[in-house]
Parts: structure tokens; sequence; C-alpha cells
């Protein structure tokens, strides 16, 4: 099931989640992180006022919010000696949108909207999430029709791989490989245009919906999705010359940036950067949604938690994506794309006219949303960061009562400075790069 | 498009006043339209599309464009990809008073137009109470094509612009004063807007 | 202009200007209290005698005297990058010392 | 006419840098002032003939000796400038000042009293080579590979010597993680 | 041979065709479903549609509409109904284009068109008012200066009607059902051309089935009266891939 | 000790149930409001301890969020099991197993004039931001925690966002023809 | 006076008259407007070229194809304002962007970008061509120490960098200048390492006789460029670190966009940073020209009719000097950019050894046809010794590097256990 990313190529190895063995028994915070001390802790205001003094052997420099390799407005405070990092502290909030707040103003049938735009690489995990535990709220999970819920998987995997892709392109762009940036963009555009045919967006789609989709697959579609899966496979082939074969790319990679399983499972790390240590974990597998579980794909994985194992295994994903829409595509049924519950739904358009009741749902849906029974729920979904989670409490009217979105990247950033202690500066620009950080998700 | 000051459709009839300084003049304009380096300020979701559109299917280099300067001393462009929140204004204003004049800014998005759909208390209702914006680029995200456009647009504006000075306030961008930490939830009456 | 014109260059004026630079470097290396400008002020003195060789060496149409310069060059090269490493590790042990700090290295 | 423009320029340079590295607070400056220093000898060199060695002077000195000066001085931070009117040691300066003006004036003396008709050197040329004829790299060159020989190798392991000194100097003792920065 | 292997791959890309859409001159095609600026549509006598009934600026999750109703003066109606959208702004500093407000309106009033290559050099242009946002006497979008349309005839008929054909519903049963009326210059569009759901049934029995059964339930259910369902056999299975 | 519930199979729902206890701490497993989802309702002191317990004994590794909800408008009608008291403040944390993927879900009450809770850092230490976020925007504060500052909002922001009786902060959306008439 | 002018061109060597201080003050010009024009041309190549390398189109709209864009970024960055940040050390500051752009003018200077290279009729090479009626080289000034001028003005160019980072007075800045001047300074000793073997087969400095030299026939169909002749080992030396100088790609870690911003240029605008600017795109074109000259043969080439004979040198130069650039951009495109410690280790553990042996080893096979005091060939025997001494050598320094990297990586996992 585990597969060795090292070699470049897939090998089916059976060595498993080797590192999950050690127990975590009565293992504190402090004997737990081996550097407990790779965090600074020091407020901004502090750093701020801070003159180097002649004594100073370090110096604090603060990269971003406004820094080429923080991804948006990451801002990460660093404390060098030389051009060697010591202590790290990731600071965020430059985006912080309030996300959560207007998603309590907002109806759960506008919520998509919002949260769409929170992790903007992967937006229609988001709304997933969003649907996912609303459905929960309203006891309709298992009702969902099935070409909702495959297509709903279609589009997923197609913005994996586009988020993956923007990966590739980050990442190369920030080890210095301005042409695998452009590659990136090259094949991720082709990802949106075909989103966009679907959704009418190419990004922020609004297409996942309480219930279902909002519109059925265009004609067309599967020769666009199939003629997709076959662009990629020799691009990938590209980058794996271009990048993975290259001796400069795996020396600024290797061994850089190494967490183990342990710290990574004690900082909520999930997804690539937990699977890079050795963890299986893929919650498309561990705890399956959707219909992932009659599917059939590899959950890959590293070994040893560096940059390098973190960028094969994103690449590596995409090829599994691939797969997985190979299968997803002879899988999707026929039938409803959006349940046929009037409580959710809006009526047909055609039965407006013809129907008083259907006009006063129409009319209802669209004023004051749909009422949730009270309760509270959480759903998570296998994001392209890791688990991406939404916890809803619902007090019975037609908004979240609170609403809250448990960020992959959110945590991950805490593992930054463990990664990045010892490490030069151009290690630290591969850490944060390897980490894939999408702003607007942690900030929310 | 002028080249020397002179338009290729009406030769030398079109040429400006004085044929040295109008042509001078259009020299200038003509070099900062064609040579565009934009900061690399992206914040949210339009800095994917802005990032997007440098891609090969769209290509800011055809602009000269495709120099993004990390360093805002070196940038003539900053185009404010994404909200800026509460705590990102202050920075978005440093990073401006960074940039050497002559500098533009196009407010990607609606959200950096105008808050977009949050509005709330954590995002700055529109960059232009913070940096005198050029051009606005509707859209959440705005597609490559309409970036494209607010940058032909802002052509435009750079081409019908004063050469100097082009800017005499900077303190305060549009105008528009909102104290927002005591806003209550919408009230009945939209107020109208100050222009720039 | 004539005046001008019927001076001539000749070897003595090099030799002034070594014994110039000389002096300046010495005094410097008196004066100075940063150990990187006293090394710079020894630098100074090196190439006054430098430039005192290629004189007589011109004058004595001798190339034993640029010779002798190649050879300086080497020694201060050599002598640049040792020192340089004791000041490197006198700062390191004492950022913003002086000359007098030398003692510190001892043990 | 140009010779003496060349001469003068150059010695304003030199001495105009000399006294730079001197005068200067800052030390970065006093590197400039080196350089400029350097520049002016190197141009000297070349009227003198010497053009390999005007060559290498600016490679060695400008090239390698001053840039380790700087890279010092940057990686160590220590270009604040310095406070030039505290003198250290009492009457350091006034006595520094009456030794550079005696040896000054022995320089002098020695040159312009050696020989009373004015020419200030004497000597013979040695056996090794006539500066004249051939190409100045070339006549240097046999020289320091034939009756230098000896004193060439030793140059060279005086700088492997050197190498080797500088880099147990600068070599700091590996710290240990557990010695710094635990939780505050 | 690592290190060289990344040359060929760069080198091999001179020979590739470019991929770049030189966009003032030349532009993508659009996608049929894209999500441009707004129009408000008329009748195919010129009526408005809007009938200021206020659902767009309730379901806007962005409240970049504004609406306001007045009753129609019957002697010279704006629209077939009795009120009428007397002011319609929408600020396109605000507007996310999530469609919503098209899946809302009931008359199908407001579409999005395919117009999105706008930009501002004033605040005050971004807020259309209903004059700008009402199609022209030829059912096509009103250019407005800081407008580029140079592919208006292309595309100046599509509109994001296609959630309204599909009606946000998912029922399979009414895709590709037509229910809206005509619409100035254009008179009455047809449906996106979805895969009607019953058409991806592997075997021609099941698809017959399902055909059978959209057939058996355009009977009994009565859809509006100016729908032409000879469109809709054709559209949805002939349309299948 | 019980037996960890987590290895039986799906709970049937049971009449009157009893109050099931893990660790020492009232647990709900078949709850409606939590839409049947496994809910542990630890007392404030025992909370660290409860976490502690599961992590150990029952190889809840992964803590994977921290928040928490603000019940002041939503206070009389939510349903909690008998001895936990409802109070403003709910501090909810999320936990998944590694043993089978079991999820649950630890809901503490932390009163309004006592907004204290002792953190999960030593026990997770990747629960350090979210507290932080916590502390931010909900203004809960975490007792031991290493480094409790703003996270999300400025340093000097005052008041703490995601509390109900914060206002979002709207302002009227710009339009022309808003002013005359209405 | 004459030491001042002492040159091997025949041009200075008669009268000096109104003919020849024209033909001087011509080639004054030439020798300042062609890096000028082929930079600019160069910026516009390497976007167009790198455009075409991932399916773009690159810039189009100044001019024709966009030629114009480099013009239109240099009126530009002129008519910007400039700024001297407060923390800046003014003076130098203001010294840093002139100490960068000047040396990569002077290097042109000693390099031919011309001559008749073919064999006249006596067999002998002069390279001289005639113009209004005085022969002459197509080079501004044949230098004694020729070649040398390179590495002068090459670690010149240093101080630029240097200063341009620490006058800043920020930190980005200055951690790139640190950069920087370890890079140059280290590159510049695997630089000069492989010019010695180029003089050392040419035997001579001047730039003129080198080239001279490679215009004699090869062997075979090879010409006898000391691409060739020094054995190939030396050119790739001198090629890396040539790039590694100017700070190209993949050694463009002084300005790493993604981790200094910009490097030691971040403070900089306007016209200082168009100085910066033109400085490194330069380089490119005079270091190309300095390796087609050292390495390839620079004019020299065979005269294939259609032009007067005499241009054939210039147009042979600079098809040789347009090798390079576009090896350049394609490095940009395709690697990955090193990182500082690597960068070091291949310089002093790669670069640096190897040039060295290949300097002895070259010497060694050399003086096997040399004639010795004795009368008799010394022979191969001494070249088998040193041979076999530079092999052991190399066996010991990768053991000793082996050695050394394990120990690290040891004392890192004790560091952090």
């Amino acid at each position: 099931m585990a597969v060795d990313v090292k070699g470049g190529g897939i090998v089916d190895t059976d060595e498993g989640a080797q590192e999950l063995t050690p127990t975590r028994k009565g293992m504190e915070a402090k004997e737990l992180l081996r550097e407990v001390g790779c965090v600074l802790r020091l407020s901004e205001a502090d750093a701020e006022a801070l003159e180097p003094g002649p004594d100073d052997e370090t110096m604090i420099i603060n990269m971003g919010p406004q820094h080429p390799s923080t991804h948006g407005v990451l801002r990460v405070m660093l404390e060098l000696d030389g051009e060697t990092v010591v202590r790290t502290k990731p600071i965020m909030g430059y985006l912080h949108t309030g996300m959560e707040k207007t998603g309590e103003d907002l109806t759960f049938l506008q919520g998509p909207t919002n949260v769409t735009r929170m992790d903007y690489a992967s937006p229609l995990f988001n709304e997933l999430v969003f649907c996912l535990a609303t459905e929960k709220l309203l006891g309709i999970e298992d009702d969902i029709p099935a070409r909702a819920t495959w297509i709903r998987m279609l589009l997923c995997e197609v913005n994996r791989i586009s988020s993956h892709l923007l990966f590739l392109a980050t990442n190369g762009m920030d080890i210095g490989a301005v042409t695998m940036m452009l590659y990136g963009w090259r094949e991720r555009e082709e990802m949106l245009r075909f989103l966009e045919r679907i959704t009418g967006l190419r990004m922020n789609h609004n297409f996942i919906r309480v219930g279902g989709i909002a519109a059925d697959l265009p004609p067309g579609w599967r020769d666009e999705v199939l003629g997709l899966m076959d662009m990629l496979p020799p691009r990938l082939d590209e980058y794996d010359v271009l990048m993975t074969g290259q001796p400069i790319w795996r020396e600024r990679l290797q061994g850089v940036g190494v967490i183990t399983a342990q710290e990574a499972m004690a900082l909520g790390a999930t997804g690539p950067i937990l699977r890079s240590t050795g963890v299986p974990w893929d919650l498309r597998r561990d705890a399956p949604y959707l219909h992932y579980d009659q599917l059939e794909f590899d959950v890959i994985c590293g070994s040893y938690g560096d940059c390098f194992d973190r960028y094969a295994i994103r690449l590596n994903e995409v090829r599994e994506s691939i797969r997985l829409i190979h299968q997803i595509v002879d899988m999707i049924p026929p039938g409803d794309y959006r349940i046929q519950d009037k409580k959710v739904t809006p009526p047909p358009r055609a039965r407006i006219d013809e129907s008083m009741e259907a006009l006063i749902h129409h009319f209802k849906i669209f004023t004051e949303g749909f009422k949730v029974p009270e309760g509270e729920a959480y759903a998570a979904v296998e994001s392209p960061r890791g688990e991406l989670g939404c916890y809803l409490v619902s007090d019975g009217s037609a908004k979240p009562y609170r609403m809250h979105i448990r960020g992959p990247s959110f945590f991950h950033l805490q593992c930054l400075p463990h990664m990045m202690r010892g490490g030069l500066i151009a290690d630290g620009v591969a850490v944060i790069s390897s980490v894939d950080p999408i702003l607007g998700e942690v900030d929310r | 498009m002028k080249i020397l000051g002179i338009d290729p459709d009406l030769g030398l009839d079109g040429a400006d006043h004085n044929l040295l300084t109008g042509s001078l003049e259009g020299l200038v304009k003509w070099a900062r339209q064609k040579s565009i380096f934009p900061a690399t300020f992206g914040l949210a979701c339009c800095a994917i599309e802005m990032m997007g559109t440098g891609g090969p299917h769209y290509d800011l280099a055809r602009y000269g464009m495709e120099v993004f300067r990390a360093s805002p001393r070196q940038a003539d462009l900053m185009i404010v990809a994404g909200r800026v929140s509460q705590k990102m204004a202050p920075v978005l204003r440093q990073i401006y008073d960074q940039m050497m004049e002559p500098k533009w800014v196009i407010s990607m998005g609606v959200c950096a137009s105008s808050g977009g759909m949050f509005n709330n208390y954590a995002i700055v209702q529109g960059v232009d109470q913070v940096v005198p914006v050029d051009v606005y680029a509707p859209g959440c995200p705005p597609g490559p094509e309409t970036l494209q456009h607010a940058i032909l647009t802002l052509h435009s504006v750079i081409a019908s612009g004063e050469l100097t000075h082009r800017r005499r306030q900077t303190g305060a961008g549009a105008g528009i004063q909102v104290d927002q930490r005591d806003g209550q939830t919408a009230g009945a009456t939209p107020v109208t807007i100050g222009s720039r | 202009m004539n005046v001008l014109a019927a001076i001539e260059v000749t070897v003595s004026w090099y030799l002034v200007l070594g014994a110039v630079l000389f002096t300046i470097g010495a005094v410097g290396l008196l004066v100075r209290r940063n150990p990187l400008v006293m090394f710079m002020c020894v630098e100074l003195m090196l190439n006054a005698v430098n430039l005192t060789f290629v004189a007589f060496a011109k004058e004595l149409d001798d190339v034993g005297g640029q010779a002798v310069v190649f050879f300086v060059l080497v020694v201060a090269a050599a002598e640049v990058v040792v020192g340089l490493g004791i000041i490197v590790a006198l700062m390191r042990r004492k950022p913003g010392s002086t000359a007098d700090d030398v003692s510190l290295l001892k043990g | 006419m140009i010779e003496i423009a060349v001469f003068v320029l150059a010695a304003a340079a030199v001495l105009g840098g000399a006294l730079g590295v001197v005068l200067a607070r800052n030390p970065v400056h006093a590197a400039l002032g080196l350089i400029g220093s350097f520049f002016g000898i190197a141009v000297l060199f070349v009227d003198l003939d010497a053009h390999f060695l005007a060559a290498v002077q600016v490679i060695v000195y400008a090239g390698a000796v001053v840039v380790l000066f700087l890279f010092v001085i940057m990686l160590l931070g220590v270009d604040r400038s310095e406070d030039l009117s505290v003198e250290p040691l009492g009457g350091q300066r006034p006595l520094a000042g009456a030794a550079g003006i005696a040896l000054l004036g022995v320089a002098l003396a020695t040159l312009f009293l050696a020989q009373g008709d004015g020419d200030v050197v004497t000597g013979t040329p040695s056996v090794i080579g006539s500066l004249a004829g051939g190409e100045n790299v070339a006549l240097l060159g046999r020289a320091l590979f034939t009756d230098y020989l000896f004193a060439f190798e030793i140059t060279s392991v005086l700088l492997v010597i050197a190498v080797v000194g500088a880099v147990v100097l600068a070599r700091t003792p590996r710290r240990r993680a557990g010695d710094e920065q635990v939780e505050p | 041979m690592g290190y060289l292997g990344g040359f060929r791959v760069t080198l091999r890309q001179m020979g590739q065709p470019r991929v770049t859409t030189e966009y003032p001159k030349e532009k993508r095609i659009k996608a049929e479903r894209m999500h441009g600026r707004h129009v408000l549509n008329r009748y195919e006598d010129g009526m408005e549609k809007c009938i200021g009934c206020e659902l767009c600026a309730g379901v806007c999750p962005a409240r970049c509409i504004y609406v306001r109703g007045a009753d129609n003066d019957p002697l010279d109606p704006v629209s077939p109904g009795e009120r009428y959208g007397f002011v319609y702004e929408i600020n396109y500093l605000r507007c996310i284009h999530c469609d919503l407000c098209v899946e809302a309106c009931p008359t199908e009033a407001i579409t999005e068109s395919k117009l999105f290559e706008f930009s501002f050099v004033d605040r005050a242009d971004a807020i259309y008012t209903k004059a700008e946002l009402l199609v022209g006497d030829d059912g096509r979008p009103q250019q407005l200066p800081w407008e580029d349309w140079s592919d208006a005839d292309d595309v100046a008929e599509d509109s994001s009607a296609w959630v309204r054909a599909t009606a946000a519903s998912g029922d399979a049963r009414y895709v590709g059902k037509v229910a809206w009326s005509g619409e100035l210059g254009f008179g009455v569009k047809e449906p996106e051309l979805t895969v009607a759901s019953y058409d991806e049934l592997d075997d021609e029995e099941d698809a017959a089935e399902g055909k059978a059964d959209v057939e058996a339930l355009d009977g009994e259910v009565e859809v509006g009266d100016d729908h032409d369902h000879g469109d809709h056999g054709h559209g949805a299975p002939g349309a299948h891939l | 000790m019980t037996e960890s519930p987590v290895d039986q199979e799906s709970p049937e729902p049971v009449e009157a149930p009893a109050p099931e206890t893990w660790h020492g701490v009232l647990i709900e497993r078949d709850a409606p409001f939590s839409r049947c989802q496994l809910v542990a309702h630890p007392p404030r002191e025992q909370y660290v301890g409860f976490v502690r317990d599961l992590r150990d004994e029952d190889q809840f590794w992964l803590c994977l969020d921290v928040t928490a909800v603000d019940y002041l408008t939503f206070q009389g009608r939510r349903p909690l099991p008998d001895g936990i008291t409802p109070e403003r403040f709910e501090l909810v944390v999320s936990l998944i197993s590694a043993k089978d993927r079991q999820r649950i879900r630890v809901r503490v009450q932390v009163p309004e004039d006592d907004p204290v809770v002792p953190t999960l850092f030593d026990v997770h230490p990747g629960t350090e931001a979210p507290e932080r976020e916590v502390f931010d925007l909900m203004g809960i504060r975490f007792d031991g925690h290493p480094d409790l500052t703003r996270i999300l909002m400025p340093e000097d922001w005052e008041g703490h966002p995601l509390r109900k009786d914060y206002a979002i902060g709207r302002i009227p959306v710009q339009f022309k023809a808003a002013n005359d008439g209405r | 006076m004459t030491a001042l002018l002492a040159t091997g061109d025949p041009l200075l060597a008669g009268e000096i008259d109104g003919g020849v201080i024209l033909l001087v003050l011509l080639k004054t010009l030439i020798v300042f407007a062609i890096p000028l024009v082929l930079t600019a041309l160069m910026i516009w190549v390497e976007r167009k070229v790198h455009g075409d390398m991932s399916n773009r189109i690159g810039p189009n709209r100044a001019g024709p194809w966009g030629i114009l864009q480099t013009l239109a970024d240099g009126a530009k960055l002129f008519t910007k304002e400039g700024l001297i940040p407060e923390r800046a050390d003014r003076l130098v500051y203001r010294l840093a962007p002139y100490l960068s752009a000047v040396p990569a003018f002077l290097v042109f200077a000693v390099v031919p970008f011309g001559g008749d290279f073919n064999p006249r009729s006596d067999g002998t090479i002069d390279g001289t061509v005639t113009l209004l009626g005085n022969a002459t080289f197509l080079q501004l000034f044949d230098a004694q120490p020729g070649i040398l001028l390179v590495l002068v003005c090459s670690s010149v160019a240093v101080y630029g960098v240097m200063l341009a980072g620490w006058s800043s007075g920020s930190k980005y800045p200055l951690l790139g200048s640190v950069r920087a001047t370890a890079q140059m300074v280290s590159y510049e000793a695997a630089l000069g390492l492989s010019l010695v073997a180029v003089v050392l087969v040419s035997g001579s400095l001047s730039t003129h006789d080198i080239v001279a030299f490679q215009a004699l026939p090869g062997r075979g169909l090879l010409p006898n460029w000391n691409l060739i002749v020094t054995g190939v080992v030396p050119f790739f030396v001198f090629f890396i670190a040539a790039t590694a100088e100017m700070n190209r790609p993949p050694f463009d870690l002084t300005e790493a966009e993604q981790e200094l911003v910009a490097g030691f240029n971040t403070e900089y605008s306007a016209i200082r940073f168009a100085l910066f600017y033109i400085a490194e795109f330069m380089a490119t074109i005079t270091f190309g020209a300095v390796i087609a000259t050292l390495f390839l043969g620079g004019p020299a080439g065979p005269d294939l009719g259609i032009l007067p004979g005499w241009l054939w040198g210039t147009v042979w130069f600079f098809l040789k000097l347009a090798i390079f650039p576009f090896i350049w951009i394609w490095f940009r495109a395709t690697l990955p950019r090193f990182r500082y410690d690597q960068l070091m280790d291949l310089g002093w553990k790669l670069m640096i050894p190897l040039s060295l042996g290949w300097i002895l080893l070259l010497a060694a096979i050399r003086s096997a046809d040399t004639v010795g005091t004795d009368g008799q060939r010394i022979g191969y025997l001494p070249a088998v010794y040193v041979g076999a001494g530079v092999l052991l050598a190399a066996v010991l320094l990768q053991a000793s590097i082996t050695v050394g990297r394990r120990r690290r990586e040891l004392a890192d996992l004790e560091v952090f256990d």
C-alpha cells in the first residue's frame, strides 16, 4: 500500500506505517519536540523594538508578509546566525478575513460562496466539506444522489490535480527552476478551463451545494476530462526529468526540513506532511467519505519526512488522481444530481410556472434559506493539503450558529520552526514551499 | 499608440506642440507603458490568478511585465491582488510608500476594491482607503482577461496622465473613510460614494 | 608650461612618494585602534616598499626588484589571511574589540 | 607632460587613499581608501614598466586582500563608525605624529643626502637580467623560475601554512544545541 | 546524466507551438457557462422582465444588488406584471459572480453575460444602474466605454441561462426543459445541451426507458405555454457527449 | 476504567441511557444534537488529564482541532447531559484515534466570568496555534500556554470578534440611487 | 609615455597622426557601443527565448517583436525617481553601481572583435586589417598582461555588488552582498586557474597572441582552438566559473528573489538599479566574448568569400560569442538554483582542485616536447609521474571530503538528539 517515492518512480513496498509503532505514552511536549527552542517566542512589537546590540551573534530578520517565497502573506520571523536559521516564528493573520464570522451571517444556501474562498487553491474541497457538514446536520447525508456524489469526486480530484500543479509550480519557483513555474501554470490552466466549463468560474466556484451540485456536467465533459488525463502523464514525466532527476534539485531538497512521524502527529500535521514521514494517513482511505471506498488507489508515502518526500508525494498524488479519475469517469451513474428534498433544493425552474407551491418554495429558499435542525456536526475531507474539517453548530435557523473550518495549513505552519532549524535561508524557503501553505485557509 | 510623440496614423500633424519636448514626453510615456515592473504583491485568490496571467496561456511578458520585482523600490505597479485585512493594511501602505514614483496601483478583484463579499470587521473595505488606486478590476477573482484589460486601461491612464507629480495627494486614498469597528449590521440606506 | 615641460619624472619622485606613503602607514598604525584599520595601514607600508622596489628596478634596469615585489605580494596575501583569521577569532570573542584586546586570545 | 600628469594623478590617488585609510572613521571607507591607494600604485607600476605587477597588484590587493577585509567587516558587523575624537592613550597622537615626521625625515635624508649630485640611486645591475628588451612578463617569469626558484617554492609553503593557520583560527568549536536557547 | 536531461526538456519546448492567446487581438473561446457581468433581459415585445421582487438582492452573499420596485403605470407598463424594478443597481466592486441571483430570479430577468473584460478608472463607474444593465433594443447588452466587447457577435446571445435551464433543482426529469419566455432579439433561447442524465445509461433499453419516463412526465406535468417541446427531444439525447 | 468504547460495534440506541463514563469522564455516543458523534463532556479540571489518557491509552494521537463556540444567544435550548452545567463558552476539541480512526469530540464548558482553560500544549503541542486563535477570536485564555498572544488580529486589536456580542462590522454597500427616496 | 601605451598593436608603433587618432576614437566608440547594443539585445533575446522555452510569446508590444523592450525599460528606469535610503551610506551607495558597470565595459577593450587571422602568403599570422591606410588590430588595446585585465575587471566588479549590499543599510542586501563576495572570490580562483592553462599552451598573456595561436592549423580537421588544445576541462571550469562570477542562474544566489527579495540591489531603484541591471547582462556579453577569444579562437576562422576578407573575423567572432549567452539563457530556464553551501563546495572542492591538477598535468605533458639541458627531449615520463600524483591527490581529496561530510552528519545527529 505504501509507496516508495525515493526512486522517482512508484515502487511497492510493504514498509507501511513503521513510524507509527512507538507509542507516545507519557511523552510530553518537552520530551517529544526535540527542540522546543526552535520556536521564536517573541512578540512582533518586541521584535520591532529590538535593536541589534553589540553582543548579538544572531540577527532577527523578517521574511514577509510581502516576500516572494512566503506564498502570499505569511510572515516568518527568523533568528539567523550568519545564514543559519536558529529560531523561527511564523506570524499569520495578514489575510484574516473574518470568514467564520461572515459565515454566521450567511445562510446555509449562501455558505459555499463564503467557504470556497478559504483555500483558494482547492476551492471545491471547501465547498464539499461545508456541504457535507450541513448535510450531516440536516440528516440527509445518506440521501445524496449517487450522481452528485460521483461528480463531486470527479471535480475534487481535478481540483486536487490543479492544486498540486500549483504546488509544483511554486515549489519550482522557490527552488529557482523558473520554467517549472511556467509549466505548472500551463497545465493548471487547462484544469481551470475544464472546471470553468463545468462551473462557470475558474476559481471559487460555488458549485458544490448542500444536497448535491449546482448543475449537471455539460456535454462533452467525458472526452474533455479524459483528454486532460491523457495530456498530463507525459508532462509529469517531463517534470521528473526537469526536477526529480535533476541532481541539483535533489541536493536542494533531500534531507532538508526533516520532521519525524511523532513530531508531525504531535503538531497536528496531516496530508502530505504526515505522509512524508511514513504514516499512510489519508482520509480517503482511513475514513472514507463520498464513495472513495469503492475506488482503488494507493496512498503515497515517504519515509524520510524531508522536502523531497513532500515534493515527490504531491507529484505522485497527481498520478494517483489521474488513476482515480479514470475510475470515477466510468462510475458516474445517471440520475438526479441534487437531492429531491423540497426543504433544501429549490424547485425545478419549470415547476415554478406550473405550481404555486413550487413558487412559494422558491421564494422561501432564496429569501430566508432552509432551516437546519439544531445540532452540531463535524465533517472532514482529505484536501490536497491534509484534513480539511468543518465544524458547524446550528440553532435551528437558516444560518449557521457557528461555523469553524479546520484548515490543514494552519497546523502545518506550526511545523515550520521544527523543520527550519539548523538549515540555511535557502532551506527555509524550500521548507515553506514544501509545506504548501495557503494563507486564505490559515487566516480564514 | 504614439511613438516619440507622433501618432503613426496622423504623421507629423499629430505631433505634440513642440517636437522636442513633445517627443521626449512621448518617449517617456511610451516607455512607462511598455515597461511596467509589477511588484510581487499577492494576497489571496487573486494572486493565484495574477500568477496564472503570467503563465504561458496569457503571458504578461507580452506587455513587458513578466519582470515581477520582489523589491518595491524597483517596481512600478502594485497589483493589490486579494483582500486586505486590517492587519495587512499598514504593511500595504508601507510597501506603497517604498515604491518610487511614478507608481501605479491596480486594485484587482472585488475584495481589494471594496471588501467584496467580506463586509466585516477584518477586511479593509476598499484598498483605496489606504492607497490611491488607478484602475479597479472587478471579479472574484478577475479572470486573466479582466486583469489584462485592467492593464491596458492602465496603459491609457499612463498615456493620458501627467508626466511628473502625477499624484499630489498621497496621504489618503479615495477619501472614503469608514470607521468599521463599531459598524453594525447593514443599515437600510446605502451611502453614495465619493469618487476618485 | 615651459617649466613643466622641462621637468622630468625621475626616480626620486617615486622614492619620495614611497617614503610619504610609508610614513602615513606608520602613523596610522600607531594612531588607530581598530585592528582591521591597523592592518590596512600595514598594507600601505608594504605598498610603499613595493613602489620603491619597482622604482629601483626600473632605474637600475634590473628585474630583481620586480621579483622581490612579487614575493612581497605573496607574503602580504599570506599575512592578510592569517591576520584576518586572528581578527575574526578576536571579534568573535568580544565584538567591538580593539587592538588592546588581543590578549583575550591567550589560553 | 603626460607623464607628469599621470604621476601627479596617481600620486594623489595613492596619498589621498592612504590618508583616507588613516582618517576615515568607518572601516569600510578606510577600505575604499585602500583600494584607491592600490589603484594609484598600480598605475605607477605601469608607468615603471611593470605591467605584470600592475595587474597582479590589482588582482591580489584589490581583488583579494581588500575584499577579504570588507568581507570580514561585513561578516562580523564591525562596520560601525569609530569615534576618532577620543584618544585612548594620552599623548599617543602627538607622539605618533612626531615619530612619523622623524621617520619621514630619516627616509628623505637617506634619499637626498646619499649623494650630492641629485642621483639618489646607486648600485650595479645584478646578473639576473635587464629589463630592456623582451616582454616584461617573460623576463619576470624567467627570473622567478630560475634564480628565485628556491624563494618561490618557499612562498608556496608559506601560503599553505597561512591557509591552514587561517582555517584553524577561524574554526569555531561546534556548539551543542542543548547549550543554548532553552525555553525562556 | 541527470544534469543534462532537463536541457532536453526545455529545448524541446522551443519547437512546440505557443499556447498564448494574445488577448486584445484574439480571445479564447468562452465557456458556455461562464459568469460575466449581468444583463437585465427584456421580453420579445420589449417589456422588462424584472418585476422588482428583490429576490436577487436578498440572496446575494455580497449584497451588491440594490433593487427598488415600483408599481407599473397601467397605461404605459414597463413590465407585464403589477410591479417593475424601478431602481436596479449592481455594484461590480462587490459582485462575486456566484450566480445565486440568476438562480433566484423567478422571471430570468437577470442573467450573466459572457462579458468580463472590463475595468474601471473611477469607482463610480463600477456601479451599474438599470439603464446600463438593461439590454438594448436589439436585445444585446449595452457596451459601456470601459468594456471590451470585441467578441460580442459570438457571445452576445449566450447568457448564464444554463442554470435556469436546469433550474437549480437537479431533478433529472426536468433537465433540458425550456422554462422561460423569449428574450428581446433572441427569442426563446435553447437550453444548454446538458447531459440529460438518463442518457448516461449504458444499454439502449435503459436509455429508452428513461426517455419514456421523461416523455411520460411531459405528459402529466403541464409546463409553461411557450416552450418548444420538439427542441427538448432533440437537445437532450442527441447531445450525448 | 471501563473497556474502551471505541472497540464496540456501532452503538445501539438505548432507552434512557445510563450516564456512560470513560476515563472517568461523562460521554455521549448517540446524542441527536451531536449527530451520533462520540462526545465527551469533561469538566475543566479533568479535561487535560482526559485528553492525556485518551492519547496514552487509546492512541488518540492526532489532535485535529481546538475551537470554541459562544452560546450566548443559544443558551437555553441546547441539550447537554445531566450533570453538565451549560456555560456561555464551550471549548470543542476534536481528536482522532490512530487505532481505528474513531473520532471523539471533547466539549468543555467555560464560564463567561472566568474564561480560563488549562492548555493542551503539553499533551498535543500542535494545539498551540489553535489555542491562540481561540484566545484571539473568542477571548478564552489558556493557562500554561507558552505564547498566548493574538494570532490573527493585530496585536493592538480590541475585542474578540467571534463572540456573539461583537458586531460583524458591516458597512453599507455603495449605490448610486440609494439616497433618493425610501 | 611609451610605457603607458605598451601594446602590440602596429597602429601605435609608427607615427601617430590624425588618421591614427581617428581610428583609435572609432575603435573606442565601437568598443563602447558593441557591448551596449548587444546587452540591450541580450535582455530582449533572453526574455524571448525564455518565453519560447515555456511556450509563451515573450515581449512583443514594444516595437516590432518587442525588440525595443530594453529601450523601454531603460527609458522608464531613467525617468524614475531615485532614492537613497535613510540608513544608507550615501557616498558608497552612490559609488557602487558605477563600480559594477564600469568594469563590465572595460573588459571589452582587450577583446579582439575582428581581424584577419588567416595566414598571410608568407605563412605568418598577424591578425591586422588595414583601415584608413593604417594596419591595425581590431581591438582597442592589446595590453601586455592582456588577459589579466579580465581578472582585474572581474575582481573590481565584486566591489560594486559588495558595497551596494553593505551601503544599503538593511539586512537582505547585506546578506546578498556577503554571499556575493564569498561566491565571486571563490570562483575567481577557479577562473584564474583555468586561465593559466590557456596561457600555458598559448605562451602569451596577450589576447591577440592567444587568438593568433589558435589560428594556427590544427591537427586533422580539428581547429587549433584552446578548447581542444587544453583538453576541454579548463574550458568547462572557466565557463562554470564565469557563470558564477556574473551571478547567472544557477548561481544567482546574490539576488535570489525567493530568498533575499532582490539581494544586494534590493534598495536600489531607477538609474542606479538600471546600471546593475545593465552590468549584469553586459557580463554575459563580455564573458561570452572572453570565452570565445580564449577557447574558441575568437575572430579566427576561414574566409568563406562573399564578404571582404577582413570582415570574416568579425563575423566569426560574433557567431562564437552568441553561443554562450544562449547557453546561459538555457541554464536559467532549466536549472534550479544552488544552495550557498553547495555552491561553495562545488567551487572549492571540485573546480579549484580540478583546474589545479589539470594545469600540472598539462604542464607536464607540454614539457615532454621540451629539450632539456642535455639536448634530449624530456619525454613523457614526468607527465606520467605527475598524472599519478594528481590522481592520488584526487583520491585523497575525495576521501577527506567524504570523511568530513560523514563526521558533520554525525555531529548534526548528536546535536539534535
